[in-house]
Parts: structure tokens; sequence; C-alpha cells
């Protein structure tokens, strides 16, 4: 029993990551930029969930402007801050960033405060028992939205022309323009739809701590990191079930493993060892 | 000593310590284009090792050996991580190699925990001369990577950052290469953290995080990727800047960050390529004998 | 059809082709020849959109399309097979023409692609194979494939022969045929001066970026000076077989 | 000619948020300070940096704060490791420096220049042993730790005087500061099924913790700490909150003046209500404050000594120091009822309390 | 004459492509041995094989009698090899010049303390230009790499394999790309690198220049090698011609 609840935990925090980690490996995929600022609008999703929620009073409102405006500002960031450095190093825009993180949690912290926010009335509080266990309600629509979601974008990225034309532009976006695809418009529903699976991200976790600080997306800055690269950097399926992997295992090694090392140790620990067996990750292709 | 205060030797200490860390990982990064988010690690490593050699009562050269030494342990274990992933994974992983290197030093009762090593001693030199022989270990680290630059091990590195591929069918041994980076590196971090630790003489996993390795790799890529002078000159300003922006205390971090994305936005080589740039333009009939960025 | 007029194209400041002025008929193949170096491939490039024109102009039907995107080029008819194939290396065989006829209505893509399958099987051999891992002379048939599913009205081809085998050189030839029986007009570099003769009508040939000469094949190939000078043919027109 | 007293406090970075409260709580205790006359008629200047709560940052700072600055004194509005760092160059310096609300053992060890108006996390982890046995008379105690220096200073206490209250520890489970989802802990601790919860944490992550305690339906009672003294617990956890008990240094229904005041004098001067970190600087100031005006701005081995021999009522109760400089004073047992702290006990066993005198 | 190489019964599958399929075959010291055959035939894998880049799951591969498979591939390149690979790989990062000249210093290179303690480039940049103005792009000698045209880029590959000072050459297809006259130019050049005593392997398509430089033919096609011999006889084989010309019959001559 204590097994199936574990698993069970381990399974939501998963979707928690795989949400936040898929639009990172959208950008990834297709720009090859570390964006650690996608945990920026991760917090950001939070934010704009928490304070709508409690001035308008609807959390589904408050749910669908946070994406659609933060898959915006994705946009704004990619057009304003990535294009003009696409071809240079990729330490380059890694640490471009970097900054924009850190500016982003900085300005977080002035414009809302360094305490956080809460809901005022915080929905989808109501236990559910399924099997025996008790989840809420907003944790199952956690996991089966990233299901959802995901599994659905696994399959667009995977068998449709967009799909196709999107990873022609991964490598060679040059003559992926000289075949049609307009790839500015590709990069901009990347950005967008990333951005605002982060922001969606964003609200949930608000939602499951009843709490969105400033800091909110310091984990995920990196662990987003280190699950696109177990899923193979780039694939979307890869990163699914990598999130769901990664939440599995340190939901049993905060139990089994605790005393030995903390939850970010055990994760990296996992990481290494598939990378050290499978050096292109767990779905990645051959180099 | 030269009029300097105790706050002025403070910052040079600082400086000196930063510059070598920097450079330490200018090596492994910049010259042989292994990218590493965990560098902290070793520095941390290198402090650790040499904290608990004092207080246990050995000399602090010999404490700084060791550290050195040790950290070189660790970074040849990630040095073989690197024959296996490349890239991004490797990017990754030298990250994960900072996290692990967190989590058991913060588990482990031996060296402190989460509560750190404190009441490191005093080696006895004084401020100022302590002041002096880690800006004489900075000035030495330039050297030798100036030195490095143009001799044919970094001519090797070059290749090894550009293609590794191509390096082997060269003739190269690759391998052996980025271990020797990563030796070289990680020995010189080690040796920074040493002073660090009996600098600030407090030390806890904190201070060797994720955030911290973010900075020295800051200092390389502003600074310019694989230049000495351009890292050099990055490294003195971006670890004076929380002091000179006290001003503006609240939005400290906010300019830091700021700044980190402006210069790559608009000048991505770094401050080596701003140097350059200016060097040309007044010296426009000589070809640039600054070392640049490519 | 296509029309170049004192265009000049380069990198940054480096003018890599100056003061070309050239025209190609409708339905008519022209070569573009000279030796390494020359801007054969830079003008290739910038007709596609890649390569940017400082002066003059490009004109298509009768249109400027000197500073149209190189994405609309493509539904306007123009398509490019180019230099170092510059395939989708981690796209398999069919998704790489996929992309090839992605301007082109999706129901039409099953067909056009066994025609490519018909003119080179190799590739129909290798449908699933990732391109970056196919020999070079595959890569080459796949590069012309895509540009053909792409159902161009003129047709780019940076060094056609470049790395095939004498028999698929041929195919290739006879399929360059029958495309222009179809009414497809042609532009290609190609370095085996002999073979490009054959087939051209018009040729230009350039060095270090100026235009040596211009005119027919017929007139190049009674033109030894020129042969032998600009085209590394000696007086004995060999057929490289 | 103003008397300056440096403060090093992280007001970027993710101690932010308790930096301001230190911050706030020291800038009032100052203006309270002045308007009543400053130290002998000269009026306090506050010079104050930001260290982010890294000893890299706060090593310079004391050495600013100590040359450029020219302080009395010093106090530290940070964490651990930034106090910690700097206690070592005010006390090289002979300048004396007291420690707001830093937990590590460590900081007053620096040496007889450094002091701490709060308590060390073991003995408010023996005062929490003490609830869970003596006061509240449960059996079986689960520990969740923070993973830092504060919740593992807490646990070690709590451990190390259960026993002495019939507590027994059944299970203790770690977490660290970045975390906000403990589905497996609690999951385990549902199956460990103990009748108290010990848990440390800030009331960032207690709010979250407690909150997914209880909707996994355990009900045991939760004792915390300092660290959830702030009305943002209440707000994060919601109904979840009630019945939560705590450790900490104030007295939200004191009839104290000292307390009582302060609590009203802070939610003006903030917008926000005190909370126990806000006290703490308070405190702190205060504290220095006395003594400067028994002391007198000459003389730093004077200054140092009215420090040592501080009895003073502050918002946190009543301070004096022991010979390592450490606070001692009442601890306040906090519940949440209503949707507020308010009083439930107060555990002055000196014995029991007793800080390290070494 | 001394056997150099000797391939033995190599195979090289890649999930279900057998690229190679039980191929033998050797080199003489001094030979300049065209390797040809259509395209897809599996000649550049057998450079790959020799080199080390993959590893035959079947077979032998020995220099001067010694086992290579198995040994990483610098080792192999430093027993004496050099290649010029298909698709070129300038190292983007050095000039022209550099490019060949790091290859030139193979000796200084042999392991990273020697490589520390050297600086002088001036021998290594002086052979490389020598070695430029062989293959005919001297004029290249300061460019970065990234400005230049394909043909360059091929040459400069020949070039970093010569500089290498090898036994033996392994270039696959160097003239692709070159005209007429830069092709014969350049085939001279292999020629003359013969006469050097160096032992050659040429992969070519440009089957004009192969019959007039090479010395021996080895066909190889879908993975199996169909002939073996002198140019002229080999060349008169009609399975060589049907597979490699697409010449229906066996009466077509030469
Ligand atoms: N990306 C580039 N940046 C700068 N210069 C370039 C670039 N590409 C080509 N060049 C230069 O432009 C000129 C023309 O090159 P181009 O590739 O058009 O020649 P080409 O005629 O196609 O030669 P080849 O037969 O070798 O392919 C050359 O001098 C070359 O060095
Ligand atoms: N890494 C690989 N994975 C799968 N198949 C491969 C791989 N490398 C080569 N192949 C296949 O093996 C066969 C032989 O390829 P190879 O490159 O050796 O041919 P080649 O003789 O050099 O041809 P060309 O003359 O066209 O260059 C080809 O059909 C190719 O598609
Ligand atoms: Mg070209
Ligand atoms: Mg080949």
């Amino acid at each position: 029993m204590l097994f199936v609840d574990l698993l069970s935990q381990g399974l939501i925090q998963g979707s928690i990551y795989a949400l936040i980690a898929v639009g990172l490996t959208l950008v990834y995929g297709l720009l090859r930029i570390l964006h650690v600022a996608h945990a920026g609008l991760f917090t950001l999703g939070g934010y704009f969930g928490v304070l709508i929620t409690n001035q308008m009073g609807s959390f589904t409102l408050a749910l669908a402007v946070s994406m659609v405006s933060v898959g915006l500002i994705g946009m704004a960031i990619y057009r304003l801050c990535y294009q003009p450095i696409l071809n240079k190093p990729p330490f380059v825009a890694l640490i471009a960033s970097i900054g924009l993180f850190i500016a982003m949690e900085e300005i977080f912290r002035i414009v809302f405060g360094p305490f956080g926010l809460s809901f005022d009335n915080p929905p989808l509080q109501e236990n559910i028992a399924v099997l025996a266990m008790n989840f809420k309600a907003a944790e199952i629509l956690m996991f089966f939205g990233a299901i959802f979601l995901l599994g659905g974008l696994a399959i667009i990225a995977g068998k449709s022309r967009f799909g196709t034309a999107w990873k022609a532009t991964v490598t060679d976006p040059e003559m992926a323009e000289s075949f049609g695809i307009d790839t500015i418009k590709v990069r901009y529903v990347n950005f967008f739809i990333g951005s605002a699976l982060a922001a969606a991200a964003g609200v949930m976790v608000a939602l499951l701590n009843n709490l969105v600080e400033p800091t909110m997306g310091s984990v995920p800055s990196y662990k987003a990191l280190a699950i696109i690269v177990l899923g193979g950097l780039g694939d979307v399926r890869g990163t699914l079930i990598a999130a769901l992997a990664l939440g599995v295992i340190e939901a049993f090694g905060t139990i089994y493993l605790g005393e030995y090392l903390d939850r970010d140790a055990i994760a990296f620990a996992f990481l290494i060892l598939v990378l050290m067996v499978r050096p292109q990750g767990l779905f990645g292709k051959a180099a | 000593m030269f009029g300097l205060g105790a706050y002025e030797i403070t910052l040079l200490t600082t400086v000196g310590i930063a510059v070598t860390v920097a450079l330490s990982l200018n090596l492994i990064t910049g010259f042989c284009g292994q990218i590493s988010l965990g560098h902290a690690a070793f520095y941390g490593i290198g402090a650790y090792c040499a904290a608990l050699m004092t207080k246990a009562g050995y000399p602090f050269a010999f404490a700084v050996v060791s550290g050195a030494v040790l950290s070189t342990v660790f970074g040849l274990i990630v040095g073989l991580a690197s024959l296996r992933v490349r890239d991004d994974f490797l990017a990754i992983t030298t990250m994960g190699a900072g996290f692990l290197f967190l989590g058991v030093v913060g588990q482990w009762d031996f060296v402190g925990g989460e509560m750190g090593i404190a009441g490191i001693p005093d080696i006895g030199l004084g401020k100022t001369a302590f002041m002096a022989l880690t800006l004489l270990i900075a000035g030495l680290t330039i050297i030798y990577s100036l030195y490095l630059k143009r001799s044919w091990l970094g001519f090797v590195f070059d290749a090894v950052a550009a293609d590794e591929d191509t390096a082997r069918v060269l003739g190269l041994n690759v391998s052996r290469y980025k271990l020797v980076a990563f030796a070289m590196g990680t020995a010189l971090a080690g040796v920074a953290g040493a002073f660090y630790a009996h600098h600030i003489r407090f030390i806890d996993p904190d201070s060797f995080g994720f955030i911290e390795s973010i900075s020295i790799l800051s200092m390389v890529v502003i600074g310019g990727i694989g230049s000495v002078w351009g890292v050099v000159f990055a490294a003195i300003v971006l670890s004076l800047l929380p002091q000179w922006f006290q001003f503006i205390d609240d939005y400290k971090l906010l300019v830091y960050g700021g700044l980190l994305f402006v210069v790559m936005r608009f000048s991505p080589g770094g401050i080596a390529e701003i140097a350059q740039k200016l060097w040309s333009r007044f010296r426009p009939e000589k070809s640039s004998k600054m070392e640049g960025v490519q | 059809m296509l029309q170049l007029k004192g265009f000049a194209c380069g990198y940054g400041e480096f003018t890599a082709v100056d003061n070309l002025d050239l025209t190609v008929e409708a339905g008519s193949v022209f070569a573009l020849m000279g030796p390494n170096g020359a801007g054969k491939s830079s003008t290739i490039m910038s007709i596609a959109g890649h390569v940017q024109v400082s002066q003059g102009s490009v004109l298509f039907d009768g249109e400027d399309i000197t500073h149209l995107p190189a994405r609309q080029r493509v539904h306007m008819g123009i398509a490019v097979a180019p230099e170092g194939r510059r395939l989708f290396p981690d796209l398999t065989t069919v998704e790489n023409l996929t992309i090839g006829g992605y301007s082109r209505p999706k129901e039409e893509e099953k067909g056009n692609r066994e025609r490519v399958f018909d003119l080179f099987p190799r590739l129909a051999e290798r449908a699933d194979q990732f391109a970056g891992k196919m020999s070079g002379g595959e890569q080459q048939m796949l590069a012309i494939g895509r540009a053909l599913m792409a159902k161009p009205r003129l047709l780019m081809i940076d060094e056609v022969s470049l790395g095939l085998m004498p028999k698929v050189i041929d195919m290739c030839y006879s399929a360059l045929d029958s495309l222009r029986s179809e009414g497809i007009t042609l532009l290609f570099v190609e370095q085996n001066t002999a073979r490009a003769l054959e087939v051209a009508e018009d040729v230009c040939v350039l060095e270090s970026g100026k235009t040596v000469w211009k005119g027919s094949a017929a007139d190049a190939k009674a033109n030894p000076k020129l042969l032998d000078a600009f085209l590394g043919l000696a007086e004995t027109t060999t057929d490289g077989n | 000619d103003t008397v300056k007293i440096g403060m090093n406090v992280p007001q970027t970075g993710f101690a932010a948020a308790d930096g301001l409260s230190a911050l706030v709580g020291a800038e009032l205790a100052v203006e309270q300070a002045n308007a009543a006359g400053g130290i002998n008629g000269k009026m306090i200047e506050l010079v104050v940096y930001d260290d982010q709560a890294s000893p890299k940052q706060s090593v310079p700072i004391a050495t600013k704060l100590i040359e450029k600055d020219e302080v009395v004194a010093a106090v530290s509005g940070s964490y651990s490791g930034a106090t910690r760092a700097a206690a070592g160059i005010f006390q090289s310096a002979g300048v004396p420096y007291i420690a707001a609300y830093a937990v590590h053992p460590e900081i007053t060890k620096s040496g007889d220049y450094v002091f701490r108006t709060s308590f060390v996390g073991e003995v408010q982890g023996r005062a929490g042993a003490k609830l869970a046995g003596d006061i509240l008379g449960k059996k079986r105690a689960v520990v969740i730790t923070l993973k830092n220096d504060f919740g593992k200073s807490l646990a070690a206490g709590f451990k190390e005087k259960a026993g002495d209250f019939g507590v027994d520890v059944v299970n203790e489970y770690e977490y660290s500061i970045k975390d906000r989802q403990f589905g497996p802990i609690v999951t385990k601790v549902k199956s460990d099924n103990p009748d108290v919860i010990y848990a440390s944490g800030y009331f960032f992550t207690a709010g979250p913790l407690v909150s997914q305690l209880r909707s996994a339906g355990i009900t045991a009672p939760i004792i915390g700490q300092e660290g959830y003294d702030s009305e943002k617990f209440i707000k994060i956890a919601k109904a979840d909150a009630e019945g939560v008990i705590i450790t900490t240094s104030l007295d939200r229904d004191s009839k104290s003046a000292e307390t009582v005041d302060f609590i009203k004098a802070f939610e003006e001067k903030a917008g926000y209500s005190a909370d126990m970190v806000a006290a703490s600087g308070h405190t702190a100031i205060k504290v220095l404050v006395d003594a400067l005006k028994k002391a007198g701005t000459g003389d730093a081995a004077a200054l140092r000594d009215a420090i040592a021999q501080t009895n003073l009522t502050a918002s946190t109760g009543t301070i004096s120091f022991n010979d390592l400089g450490e606070v001692q004073k009442d601890v306040q047992v906090q519940v949440v009822k209503d949707g507020a702290w308010h009083h439930y006990a107060i555990i002055s066993d000196e014995k029991l309390l007793a800080p390290p005198t070494n | 004459m001394a056997r150099l190489l000797d391939i033995k019964n190599v195979t090289v599958r890649f999930g279900g492509v057998t690229a190679i399929d039980d191929v033998t075959f050797h080199l003489d010291e001094g030979e300049l041995l065209g390797f040809i055959g259509p395209n897809g035939a599996g000649k550049t894998t057998m450079m790959r094989a020799i080199t080390g880049v993959v590893t035959p799951q079947e077979g032998s591969i020995q220099l001067m009698g010694q086992e290579l498979i198995g040994m990483p591939i610098h080792a192999r390149i430093r027993k004496g090899m050099g290649l010029s690979q298909q698709l070129v790989r300038p190292l983007h990062n050095l000039t022209v010049l550099d490019n060949v000249a790091l290859a030139a210093g193979y000796r200084k290179t042999a392991n990273p303390l020697a490589a520390l303690f050297k600086t002088d480039r001036r021998a290594e940049r002086a052979t490389a230009l020598k070695i430029l103005d062989r293959v005919g792009i001297a004029d290249a000698a300061n460019a970065e790499p990234a400005n230049l045209s394909l043909g360059y880029l091929k040459r400069l590959e020949v070039a970093r394999a010569l500089a290498l000072d090898p036994n033996v050459v392994l270039l696959d297809e160097p003239l692709a790309g070159l005209n007429h006259a830069e092709a014969e130019k350049l085939a001279d050049t292999i020629q003359d690198l013969q006469s050097d005593n160096m032992t050659i392997i040429l992969i070519e398509h440009n089957l004009g220049e192969v019959m007039r430089i090479c010395t021996r033919l080895v066909v190889q096609d879908n993975g199996r090698k169909i002939g073996d011999g002198a140019p002229e006889v080999v060349m008169k084989d009609p399975i060589v011609r049907r597979a490699y010309l697409g010449e229906e019959g066996d009466n077509a001559a030469a």
C-alpha cells in the first residue's frame, strides 16, 4: 500500500515537472537554448493565476488568462532576447537567460513583495478518494491535465506535417525557409505553447502550495534542465516519461535514501547514472 | 601597507580568489570547450579539504596542496564523465555533480553538514600578506593561462573545443587532453577554494552551490570565453559589483541580472569583444593583436 | 523567366559576386561555371534568398524578388538543391521529402514522392533512414529529390554530379532532360564541364566574382581558349567516363 | 554628529523576505529611540548593507562597517552563514555584534563581543519536547526536519529531551528549504501513525506542509517553531492552520506594553503584521540602544560589558545574556485559533531552557 | 612489395543495413589503390572501419601486421595513417594554415605534457604552407574556413591528411567539387605522393582520373567486393560495368 501511495505521489510530482519541462524541451528542441528564464515564466504564471483568481473570483478564467498572457510574454522574450543571439555559441544564450531569470525573480520581489501571495479562497481543494487513497481535486486535475496535454503534443510533434516542419526548423532553419516553412512563425508558436504550459504549471503549483513566491522558479530552473536532458533533449515523449520517472525516483528516494542524500542529489545521481549508460538520454537519438 | 585599509585588503583578496577560480574554469570551458555548470563543487572541495587540514593543525601550504589534489581527483572523475557525454549533456551532468557534492556535504557530519565549518584558523600571515599571496597566485594563474594559450597544449585544446571527432582523425588523443584540462582546471579551483576558506573563515555547502557555479561561469562568459584578460577583467568587476552596488540596495540583483543579460545580448563575445572593437577603432591601420573570440 | 541585373552579392563587407547580368529563359537550361571560389554557389544561394544582395536586382517572371523572404520564393516556383546538400540530418528520407513539398498541398505529397522514388530507387530502399546517416551519393539524390517535391518552375542545383557515380549521373541528367520537357527551367552549377556543355543551352562563366564569359553552350564549346583558361578542359573534350 | 549602528541584512535574493522584516523592525527601534532623545542627545544612524545572506558578502561588509563607517556596534539581520562569517571580523576588531535571529551555535563562540538575542535552535527544540510530552501529553512523535542549520539544531534539541518527557521519536524525515511538495513524506508519516508531529520550517515551507498533512487525513497535533511565526503561515494553510502550536518569542496576546506597542507600531510602519523576525530585529536594536545609553559611545569594551549586563523587557520578552552571549528568556507557546496567533502557554523552565555556555 | 594493410572478412552492419558484407582485400606498400563502387556501396564505411570511427561486427584489419580493431582512432592515425573525409570538417576556430599546422605538429602533440612545454609553431606553419601550396590553396592560408568555398575545403581536408606525414593516406572523394583542370592537377599531386613512397587508397567517382592514376582497383557494390585487380582488367568485367556504369549487356567497350 505504501508502495502504491508513494508511486502515486511520485507521479503527481512528476506531472508537475512534466508541465514545466515540456515547454523547455520545446524551446531547447528548436533553438538549442537552455532557456533558464522559462522558470521565471512559470513563476509569473503562478502570480497571474493567484492575482486574477483573487480579483475576479474565477480560477478557470485566471488559468486561461495566465496561459495566454504568459504565452505572449514568452514570444516577446524570444523576439527581444533570443532571436538576436541565436547564432552565437550556446553559453551566450545560457548566460543571457540566467541573467534574465535573476532579473525576473527580482522584479517579482519588488513588484509583488518578498513574502509571496496566496489564494483567498483556493479552489479544487476537495478530497477525492481513489482506491482508498486520498487526493486533492487539484492533484488529479494536474496529473491528467499534464498527461493529456503532453500526450497530445507528443503525437502532434511526432506525426504531423507541422511536427516535421518543427524538426526541420531545428536542424537547419535556412533550408526550412527555402521550402516554405515560416520558421519565425514556428518559433513564435513554439514559444507561445511552451510558455503557456509553463504558466499552467505555475498556476497549478500555486494552487497545490497555495503560495507563489518570487523564488518559486529556482528549483524548476535547474530541475527542468535535468529532466529534458534525461528525456533526450528536445523529445516531448521522452520529457514526459523522464519527468514522471524522476518524480517517482524522488518520492521513493526521499523516503528510503533521505538519510544519505537530499532530494536534488538523488535526482541528479539518477540522472548521471542514466547518462553514463545512455549518453544521449532515455529517448535521444544516438549521436 | 600601500595605504590600503582593511576593507580594501578584503576586497582585493576577494578579487584575487575570483580571478583564480574564473581562470580555472576558463581552462576547462574556455580553452578546451568543455562546459561545466558545477565548477563551484571543485572550489568547494578545495575549501573543505583545506579547512579541515588547517583545523587539524597542518600548515596552510600543506592544506592548499591537499585541497588542490583532492579537487583534482574529483575533477578527473567528472572528466571521465566528459568522455561519455558531450555539450549540453555534459553541462547538465556537471551541474548534477555540483548538486551531488552539495547533497553529500550537507549530509555528512564529519564536515559539519548543513552547519558548515566555522572557526577556520587564521593562518597567521596577517591580512596584508594573505592578500599579497592571493594576488600572487592570481598573477601566476594569469601568466600560466597566457602561456598555455600559446603552447601546443593550448593549440590542441582549440581543436578539441571546435570538433572532437575531427581532432581524433588528426591523431589527437582527445580523451587524454580533456582529462588534462579538467585536472588543471579543478586543481586551480581547489587552490582558490583553499584561499577562500581561509579568507572568509567560515564555509558551508551553500557557498558552493549552483548559484556560485553560475557566477563563476558568468565571469568566464562575460569576459569572453577563452580570453584571458577579458575573464580577468570580468572576474574583477563581477566580484566587486555587489559591493559597488550597495547604494542601490534593493535593485542590486536586478541590475546584476540585467547586466548579464545586456552584455550577452549586445556583445555576445563578452568584454574581450568590446575591447577588441575599441582597439581596432583606435588602431585601424594595424591588425589587432588583442586576443579575442572566435 | 529569371533575370539578374547589375547584381552583386556577398557576406558582410566581402563581395563574392560583382556586377553580374544574366537572363535565364523560361524552359531553358542554364549552366553556371567557373573555378573554385568563383561565386557560383553564392549566386545560387542569393537567388534562393539566403545570401545578401548588395547591388542590383533579381527579377522572376518580371517581378522584383530581390528582397523577398526565402520562404515566399518557393511559392513562386523556385526550389534549390544547395551545395553541401543541407539535408535535415535527423529527419528520415520520407520526412525530408515531406519538407521539400511543404509549400504544396498535402494531397500532392504522396504522388510527388512516388515520382522521386521512381527517379532514384535507392531512396525508396532508404525511406526510413535518417538523412545524416546516408552515403554521400544517397544524400545528393535526396537533395535533388527534395527540391523536386516543391514542383518548382525554376530548379537550381549546385553541383549536380558531386559525389554521384557515373550511372546515377546519367540517370540524373536524363531526369533533368525530362524535367525540361515538362517545361521546368533549370539553373545549375557543374564542375564536369563537358557534361554541362552537353546539357546546357546557355552558359555563364565566373571567376573571382567577375563574369568572364557569357553565351550559348555551342559557342562555348567552340572556344578553346575559354575552355582551357577557365573551364579546365584541354582541347580534347573527353567525356569523364 | 550621530551614533552609527551597522546592520547586515539580506535585501535581495532568496532571504529577502526575512531581511525586510528584520530591517523594518530594526528601523522602527531606531526611530523610537531617536524620538525618545537618542543616545544621550545624539541621534542614532543605522548603516545598512545588503549581504544577500551570503558569507562572501558579509565579510567585506563587516570590514566596511568597522573601518569606513566606524560603527560603534552592529546587528545582524541575516541568516547563519553570513552572520557567522561576519562575527569573526567584529570579534577581532573588538566591535560588539548582536545576531537578531540567526541560530547557528557557532556564532556566539566567535568571542566575547558577539551576542544573540534569539534562541539557539537546541533550546527551542527542547521546549518543543516539553510541549509535546508534558503539556500535550503525547507519546509517539514523528519529526519532520528542515535540512538546514535551523531545522537541524531544532531537531537535535527535540530529540535530546524527548525521552525525558516520555516522548518516543518513531521516525524522522528531512526536507530541503526548497521543497513545497511533501507527498512522499506525508504518505509515510500517515503510515507511521504518530500522535504528535514535530515539524521544523519557515512559514513558506510549513504552510504547504501542514496543509498537505491535513488533507491526507492526518489529525495529530503539529508542533512548529518561530519559523512559522507569521500571518503568512495562516494565509497559506488557511483552515488547516487551525490548532497548530508553535514555540516562539513573540506573544500576540501579551499584556506587556512593550509587545503591544511593538505589534501596533510595526503594522503601521510596515503595512503588514509583525512576525518573529521583525520582533527580533527590533529587540536586537533595543538591546544595543539600552547598552549604549549606559556605557556611552566612547569605549567598545565598556559597551560590550553593558550589553552583557542587559536586563531589559523587549517585544520578545525579558532579555538577559549568559557568559557566552546567548539570550536567556522564556519560550512563548502560540496556537492558531480562528485564523490568528494566540497565547497557548509559556515555558519558563530555566534549566531546560539554559542556553549553551561554551 | 610489403603488405601494408590487410583487410579480412570485414562486415559492418547498421541496424538492418549491411553496409559492408564480408569484404577482404589488401594494400601493398607504394600502391595507389582506387576504391570504387556505386553510391552507398560501403566505401566510406570501409574508410571509417579502417580509421576506427565505426567498429566492424566481424573481420580483421591489420596495418603492417598489427591488428587495428580495438585500437582508438588517434592511435591508428599515429601508426601512420592520414584521412581526408568525404564530408569536410574543418576546425572553424583555426585559420586554414593552423588547421594544417596542427596536423603537421603531430610529434609535438603526442602527449599533453610534451605539448605544454612547446610553443614554437614556425616550423609546422612552414610545412603547412608548403602542403597548402602543393594542393593549390596557399592563397587561402590565412582565411577562416567558414569563408571558403567547397572546392577549397575539400583540398584543405587533403592537406591536413598529408600534414600527418602518413605512410597510408585514405582519400575519400578528394576530387569531388573540383573542375576538370583542378581535378587533374590534384590527381597529379596524388600521383606524385605515390612516387614519394606514400601508399594511397583513393575513393573516387571521377573514373577518368581514377583510370589515369591508379595502379589497382578494388570495386565494391552493395557492401560486397565485386572486383579487384589491374584497372583495365577490372573495368572490362561486365559485372563491374553493369553495377557501376549502368551498362546493359557485356559488349560495351571500356
Ligand atoms: N559564408 C561565407 N562567408 C564569407 N565568404 C564566403 C562565404 N562563403 C563563400 N565565401 C567566399 O565567397 C567566394 C565565392 O564562394 P562560392 O562558394 O560562391 O564559390 P563557388 O564558385 O561556389 O566555388 P566552389 O566551386 O568551390 O564551390 C569565395 O571567395 C569564398 O571564399
Ligand atoms: N551510421 C549509419 N547508420 C545506418 N546506415 C548507414 C550508416 N552509415 C552508412 N549507412 C548506410 O550504409 C551504406 C553504405 O554507406 P557508405 O557511406 O559507406 O557508402 P559509399 O560507398 O561511401 O557511397 P557514396 O559513394 O555515395 O559516398 C549506405 O546505404 C548508407 O545509407
Ligand atoms: Mg560552390
Ligand atoms: Mg562515401
